[in-house]
């Protein structure tokens, strides 16, 4: 008797690689268990796996976002333990951290990748321009100003409508170069830094300069506006995630190449937002957990790892064992981890567990600084406000 | 034997007393209509027969059973709607046969029975036609044709002539009056048309405000009325009512017919013309007397009155009636 | 019929009324019940009227449903001046009797309103998009482009412009509710006007619009009860965050916020259930004022 | 014709007015339709040109077809929205005949009960919703969202019905009552029939939310087999996607059935939405 | 003077030839009656005077003025429907104002106007009332006082008594006759009603299938029909038609009307009584002759008649008429 285990997962547009590369291995390997992918829109998601965990008709296998929406999973005993789960040691701490408890103490999911911030350049229009990739904050806005005078490109792709964009490809892309990293961001939960620290503003004000630099009409961008506006050659650079690799790979015609958010000053340390982004977990309820058990064990293996990886060049594994890609764009991003320091992203741990939220806070005030609507210390001064509303060390 | 008996029937809407202690009898195979004024009861009357409405209190007998509970369909009744009521998606034949149909009855009596009302109202080409693919007329056949075919004991007609226009009234009235020949099913009728209740009716019904006020033959209620009321009401042009003070007893009111005054240079009323009607048949002449009262004079056949002529009125003493200041009848 | 037995009433109501009870009023009913409680360390906690107390005591929480009670009100005054008089003036135009056509035009008219959100949301986004340019080179074609903006990223405009589209795909329900009720005026009043003297738009002031008033009402209703419900048309082009600066957020997308959740921000059915609650009560009010202040007073007229 | 009575400039007028409004309500199906035949360059070059040789690409629809089973989830939106319509017109009518027919005490406040439906959104009794369903085992089948559909439907249905079943003629009624028809007998064959139109308004009403819903899919049935059309489109909307040939292509799929069924709807529409009773 | 000329008037609808060739004069303060079997064209003649339909063909003139081309509002004329048309959202004084605001009247001439409709009407109560609180008869003095208002030349008037009950029909007739007479205008009625047409008439034109048949004072139709179609159309009961051969020429028609048969045990015509109809004003005998023909015979007052009995029945030969086997009228 075959057991099948059903995957909840907000990655639609990872269906077909589920369906024809990662699932027949593991079934290969493990006859009598059969897997199913079962992804909805990532909009949805939460609200969606809330309401099936709820009424116990969540599929066997949960797709974990990271940090306090799986946390409050685990907490409401949505998700089981799996801090005994053999798999585990092939992780480091910092690759669990973002589902585990505060203290460290259970682990229940099982990292699968993280995403690294930076910005992806089409080459043509940079050799066209004779442009050089910008290592440091001038020489990036030299690169700007002479693409807008040039006027055959778009300095840079990023629309203000979705608010996500520049937060996560704005101010958690460059922001980690000021904050420090991990310092900066283990400050601010501590309550030992604040938001109006210049460390914490200054991104903001890089961002109320990018303005200048965005399409026509940028206010009404959305998404998938930008990504069109770079694939189709139409701008010369895009702040970019690394899991937009295989999407440009497809559709863009000229050569990409990807340069680390630049750092003040020529020498400076350089530090990366590479941020663990999903993991898998096991529904609490599940009436198949041994099956699901292997499966997360799998998961957590090194062949895994490497099909993943592979397969979704820009979801980098968290697996400690090396993995060999081929993208080479992919390989270039991936390199930043050994010439700068990781972190993740700033909102994501503790910070985002009251309201005002924020995550959602600072999405829209990087909005409102890039269109000017607010300044980066009145942006600041805000969100520290409402951080220090409810989260007891800031107040 | 009785077809129907109608005993202290009530019917109140909420705080409306519409139908007032209601007693009547009507007989095997007779022909009854009831008139009144708009609003006086009439329908609702017939609907508590069919059992439409429950009547508040008394007892309704149909054919010696007692009927006050029984649902309409078990009364053994066909009713005839003013709006004929035809079910609209069916054809002709649909509707005749839909209750035989709902009672279970054979499709070979079915046939027969619709077959047979057909021939007698003359439907047979518009058996497969809908209600919307017929003129009034035929509607109007096609309604009564539903009721035949359910073999009633007792037809009710609630006004099914009023949709028609005048010259199909006509020829629709004197069908209905040889159906009930044939047919020997006794009838109860509704109808605002003076013409309709005195040519059909073996017995008129008059009702007022939910009362009954006189019951008998039309020739009955015609020359000897209960009441001014019913004096007033049947006959067109209705009833002259001349204030009798100097013709009668004082205080009464005296009633002459239109038809029962002749024209005499001598007479006792003494008046002029204000508005001639000519008629053809017969021509109607208003005439205003000295006391400032309108009587109507109708003379049969063509008269060279005009308007504005002096003339004097003359009437049969024997042929009028008297009424008290309540409208009550005086007898001598 | 009030002596015979009444099991048919019931007979007809069951089906209604049970399917209704258990799959909408009963599972509404416990949801609002959350209203009352909140989440505690061992579980759900009865607190009375305690987030009540938060959503309009807190200036965040309150703050927030203020901006989408006012925004929603903007959205609804959009419709009411906006849709509802094209929908009459289409539908009057429609009903002329000789009109050619008159089915072809209805229909195409209809069709926005039988679209998704979905594809509503994006069409247009596309459409009005900066970088696709459909809105501004039709504009540049008639030497307008100077006009053109990015009206749904603008906090100023965003919300109008929603408004608008929203208009575009739901003009046809009042306007097909508005035709049926002209058609229904009798012909010979509309005749006798003519030999008055009133015709064309005198005829429509003075003896039309008085008569479909009723109807008028009735769209009005609807469209107060649409609005204050609507969700998916923002959802679909600005998202839950009803962007920009929760410039389009209205009391759906709050809602739907505040219960779900929404990125990192955990959903919170209890206060869930107050906005849900507090919205109910904002509708059923909106509902009675119309039934009890403004349709006993409306007359209607049987022709 | 008509000299007298009707001026030329007039009906120019509206014409003009009409093909204005008709333009404004067509173009952006147009345009997506349009576009969803063409090459993702053309796309963006020149949004408003027609498709030709060059730029003419169906790849749009071969992604989109190649991603699920679209027969099947074409099926099973098909059965939902059909059976959800037929339990909503035949349980709505009911009700309404009942509403409308029969005096009883509380009529009225079974009626404003029967409304209370349209004040909430349903979507927040979606953990309740998903709970009934798992205690009844529906979960995962049609039935779910037929059930939620049906009872989302009600409100309005009712509301529109009664309003007409309330002209349906009394005498007809009674007609058939001294016919000896049943209460049953005359609703089925007497009152549905005469209200056949109103029940196409109601039709059209409902079936669009029904179709084009992604909730109650998504929570209560997301699994292959019972995965609707919108549902299984849905992987081409998300937020993650620039394969606008697909969205375009996805898009354009779903507008058509809708249309048909609007198309066969929508002549009993209009009749019933003009014998003027929504009024 | 002309009040209304109508010249070769022709109106199709379609492929459909309503009316033919229509010529017509109405002088100036006749009243003019159409009749005719429903169908015929009166409605659609009259909304061509109107303007309410352009003619396809012909010419309209009203007051000496050629207006047909002219919108309805500046034809000088008023109309009253049958349905009474009445705004039902404005007030019986709105309902009469709303014309003459829209033509720019002044208020005091407005208020005054209406003043006088309203005595005229005895409308004075009911000025704030609507249309929905108004009884029937209130209801169509209200359709006729919009009309006044308009100081119109010419009254156009479609069934207006149709929607009324017998008794109140009766009563506005003679108000319409008074109110032709006090306003001096021309007036073109539209009717059903037999006694309507005779007693209102100057002139009574007579339709049939969209052409005039005939044209003429009531009595001149009725006493000296040009064809069998008009002498059958007029007169209630209408006129016997007997196949004239034992009588008179062969192959002709002989009309007589019901008044002008007498029952005379000698008479020429053999029979039986076929049905008896006690009107009680008068008596209809429905008899089957010998040759199986049913006449209808016309006694003023009440009869003994019983069905069944054999009759004979006895006719003055001046008053009939005959014609021949296309309905024309031979003429002695
Ligand atoms: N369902 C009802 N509820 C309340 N009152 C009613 C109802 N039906 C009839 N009535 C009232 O009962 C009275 C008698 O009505 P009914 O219809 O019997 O009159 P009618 O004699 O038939 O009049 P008409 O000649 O106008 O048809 C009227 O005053 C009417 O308003
Ligand atoms: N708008 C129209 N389109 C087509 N045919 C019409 C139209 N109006 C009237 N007719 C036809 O013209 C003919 C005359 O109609 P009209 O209404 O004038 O008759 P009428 O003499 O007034 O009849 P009634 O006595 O029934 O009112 C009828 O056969 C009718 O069907
Ligand atoms: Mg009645
Ligand atoms: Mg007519």
């Amino acid at each position: 008797q075959d057991v099948t285990l059903t995957i909840e997962s907000w990655r639609n547009d990872d269906l077909s690689i589920w369906q024809d590369q990662i699932i027949p291995a593991f079934e290969a390997a493990n006859p009598g268990i059969k897997v199913q992918f079962t992804p909805s829109a990532p909009a949805e998601y939460n609200a969606v796996l809330n309401s099936k965990l709820d009424a116990g008709t969540a599929g066997d296998l949960i797709t974990c976002r990271p940090f306090d929406a799986s946390l409050a999973l685990y907490d409401g005993g949505k998700l089981a333990d799996l801090s005994d789960l053999a798999a585990m040691v092939n992780f480091s701490d910092v690759a669990k951290s973002a589902w585990q408890t505060d203290d460290g103490a259970h682990t229940f999911c099982v990292p699968m990748a993280s995403v690294i911030h930076g910005f992806i350049y089409n080459k043509n229009a940079f050799a066209e321009l004779g442009i050089e990739v910008p290592t440091t904050e001038a020489e990036f806005f030299a690169a700007l100003d002479k693409i807008k005078e040039d006027g055959t490109y778009i300095p840079m792709a990023m629309g203000t409508n979705d608010q996500w964009e520049a937060a996560t490809m704005g101010y958690n892309n460059i922001g980690p170069n000021y904050w420090k990293g991990e310092d900066g961001r283990l400050a601010l939960i501590k309550g030992e830094a604040s938001l109006t620290d210049e460390a914490w503003v200054a991104p903001y004000r890089q961002l109320a300069k990018w303005g200048a630099y965005l399409g026509d009409g940028y206010e009404a961008q959305t998404y998938p506006d930008s990504q069109n506006l770079f694939t189709l050659g139409r701008a010369a650079i895009y702040p970019a995630g690394s899991w937009e690799i295989s999407g440009f790979n497809a559709q863009a015609d000229f050569e990409m190449g990807a340069f680390n958010p630049p750092v003040a000053n020529a020498g400076d340390e350089c530090y990366i937002s590479d941020h663990t982004d999903i993991a898998i977990g096991l529904n609490a309820a599940s009436p198949n957990a041994e099956a699901a058990r292997t499966f997360l064990n799998w998961v957590g293996s090194a062949e895994f790892a490497s099909l993943y990886a592979n397969a979704l060049p820009g979801f980098f594994s968290l697996n400690s064992a090396p993995v060999a890609m081929q993208d080479p764009l992919a390989q270039e991003i991936v390199s930043w981890r050994d010439k700068c320091h990781s972190t993740i992203r700033s909102t994501y741990q503790i910070l985002s567990r009251g309201t005002p939220n924020l995550e959602t806070e600072t999405w829209n005030a990087s909005v409102n600084v890039i269109k000017g609507t607010e300044t980066p210390e009145a942006a600041g001064a805000r969100l520290q406000e409402g951080l220090a509303s409810w989260y007891e060390p800031q107040k | 034997m009785t077809a129907l008996l109608l005993e202290n029937v009530n019917k109140s809407f909420g705080e409306v007393h519409v139908l007032k202690d209601i007693n009547l009898e009507v007989a095997d195979r007779e022909f009854i209509v009831f008139v009144g004024p708009s609003g006086c009861g009439k329908s609702t009357l017939l609907r508590v027969i069919a059992g439409l409405e429950d009547a508040t209190s008394g007892r309704v007998t149909i054919n010696g059973r007692d009927v006050t509970r029984t649902p309409p369909a078990k009364r053994g009744i066909s009713m005839v709607f003013q709006s004929y009521a035809l079910y609209p998606h069916l054809d002709v034949e649909g509707n005749m046969a839909l209750g035989l149909r709902q009672a279970g009855e054979d499709r070979g009596v079915i046939a027969e029975r619709i077959a047979a009302a057909a021939k007698m109202l003359s439907l047979e080409p518009y058996l497969k036609r809908r209600p919307a693919e017929l003129s009034g007329g035929q509607r109007q056949r096609v309604a009564i044709g539903r009721a035949i075919v359910r073999k009633p004991d007792l037809f009710l007609f609630d006004e099914p002539l009023s949709n028609l226009d005048a010259a199909l009234r006509m020829a629709t009235r004197v069908e209905i009056a040889q159906l009930h020949r044939n047919l020997g099913a006794s009838m109860i009728y509704v109808t605002h048309d003076q013409t309709e209740a005195m040519t059909l009716a073996d017995r008129i019904v008059v009702l007022r405000d939910g009362r009954i006020e006189q019951v008998g033959s039309p020739m009955a209620l015609y020359n000897d009325p209960a009441n001014q009321f019913v004096a007033g009401f049947l006959g067109a042009p209705s009833m002259n009512f001349l204030a009798a003070g100097p013709l009668g007893a004082p205080g009464a009111v005296l009633g002459v017919r239109p038809e029962y005054l002749s024209v005499s240079a001598t007479g006792a009323i003494q008046g002029r013309v204000a508005h001639v009607e000519r008629l053809g048949g017969d021509t109607n002449l208003l005439v205003t007397t000295r006391a400032e009262e309108t009587v109507t004079v109708r003379l049969f056949g063509q008269h060279d009155h005009r308007v504005g002529e002096e003339i004097g009125l003359d009437f049969d003493r024997a042929r009028t009636l008297s009424f008290d200041a309540e409208g009550k009848r005086l007898r001598a | 019929m009030a002596t015979r037995s009444r099991t048919h009433v019931v007979v007809f109501l069951a089906p209604a009324v049970l399917v209704y009870t258990a799959v909408m009023i009963w599972p509404l009913f416990n949801t609002l019940r959350l209203a009352l409680y909140t989440a505690g360390e061992e579980g759900r906690v009865f607190v009375g009227l305690a987030n009540f107390a938060t959503l309009f005591g807190d200036p965040r929480w309150s703050g927030a449903f203020w901006n989408a009670l006012g925004n929603n009100f903007w959205f609804f005054f959009i419709h009411m001046l906006v849709q509802n008089p094209i929908g009459i003036v289409l539908a009057a135009i429609l009903s002329h009797p000789r009109l050619r056509f008159a089915a072809l035009y209805r229909s195409a008219i209809f069709i926005p309103t039988i679209l998704s959100f979905v594809i509503v949301g994006f069409a247009w986004k596309l459409i009005l998009s900066p970088i696709w340019g459909i809105a501004p080179s039709m504009l540049d074609a008639v030497g307008l482009k100077s006009l053109f903006a990015p009206w749904l990223g603008r906090e100023g405009s965003a919300l109008t412009t929603l408004a608008l589209i929203s208009v575009w795909q739901f003009v046809g329900i009042p306007m097909m509710l508005i035709y049926a009720a002209l058609l229904s005026i009798p012909e010979e009043i509309l005749e006798a006007g003519e030999i008055d003297g009133i015709t064309g738009w005198a005829a429509f002031w003075r003896i039309k619009l008085p008569l479909i008033l009723p109807s008028i009402g009735i769209i009005s209703i609807l469209t107060f009860v649409g609005n204050f419900n609507a969700f998916d048309l923002i959802y679909a082009a600005q998202g839950a965050l009803a962007g920009p600066d929760f410039s389009t957020d209205i009391l759906g997308t709050f809602l739907y916020r505040t219960f779900f959740g929404f990125q990192l921000q955990l959903g919170d059915p209890h206060m869930g259930s107050a906005i849900a609650t507090a919205m109910f009560a904002i509708i059923l009010a909106g509902v009675c004022v119309y039934l009890f202040a403004i349709q006993t007073r409306m007359r209607r007229y049987q022709f | 014709m008509h000299k007298a009575r009707h001026n030329p400039l007039n009906s120019l007028a509206a014409h003009a007015a009409l093909l204005t409004w008709t333009a404004v309500a067509l173009f952006p199906v147009v345009v997506i339709l349009v576009n969803s035949f063409k090459t993702r360059k053309a796309i963006f070059r020149e949004p408003l040109a027609l498709p030709d040789a060059d730029s003419f690409s169906l790849v749009g629809y071969q992604t989109v077809l190649k991603q699920g089973d679209f027969f099947l989830y074409f099926q099973n939106s098909m059965i939902v929205t059909v059976v959800s319509l037929f339990f909503v017109l035949l349980f709505g009518a009911m009700a309404a005949f009942a509403l409308s027919e029969y005096r009883f005490r509380g009529n009225t406040l079974m009626g404003l009960y029967l409304a209370l439906g349209i004040m909430i959104p349903i979507r927040i009794g979606t953990v309740a919703i998903l709970d009934l369903m798992v205690q009844t085992g529906l979960v995962n089948t049609l039935w779910a969202l037929i059930l939620v559909y049906t009872a989302q439907g009600l409100p309005l249905a009712v509301f529109i019905l009664s309003e007409f079943m309330r002209q349906v003629s009394d005498d007809l009624k009674n007609a058939g009552r001294i016919d000896g028809l049943s209460e049953y007998t005359i609703f089925f064959r007497l009152v549905l029939p005469l209200v056949r139109p109103a029940m196409a308004t109601v039709a059209v009403f409902n079936m669009i939310p029904i179709w084009n819903d992604l909730w109650f899919p998504l929570i209560l049935a997301p699994g292959e087999a019972t995965k609707t059309l919108t549902l299984g489109s849905q992987v081409f909307i998300g937020q993650f996607v620039t394969d606008w040939n697909a969205v375009l292509s996805a898009l354009s799929l779903a507008i058509l059935p809708v249309l048909i069924l609007y198309v066969v709807f929508s002549r009993q529409l209009i009749r019933g939405i003009t014998s003027g009773a929504v009024k």
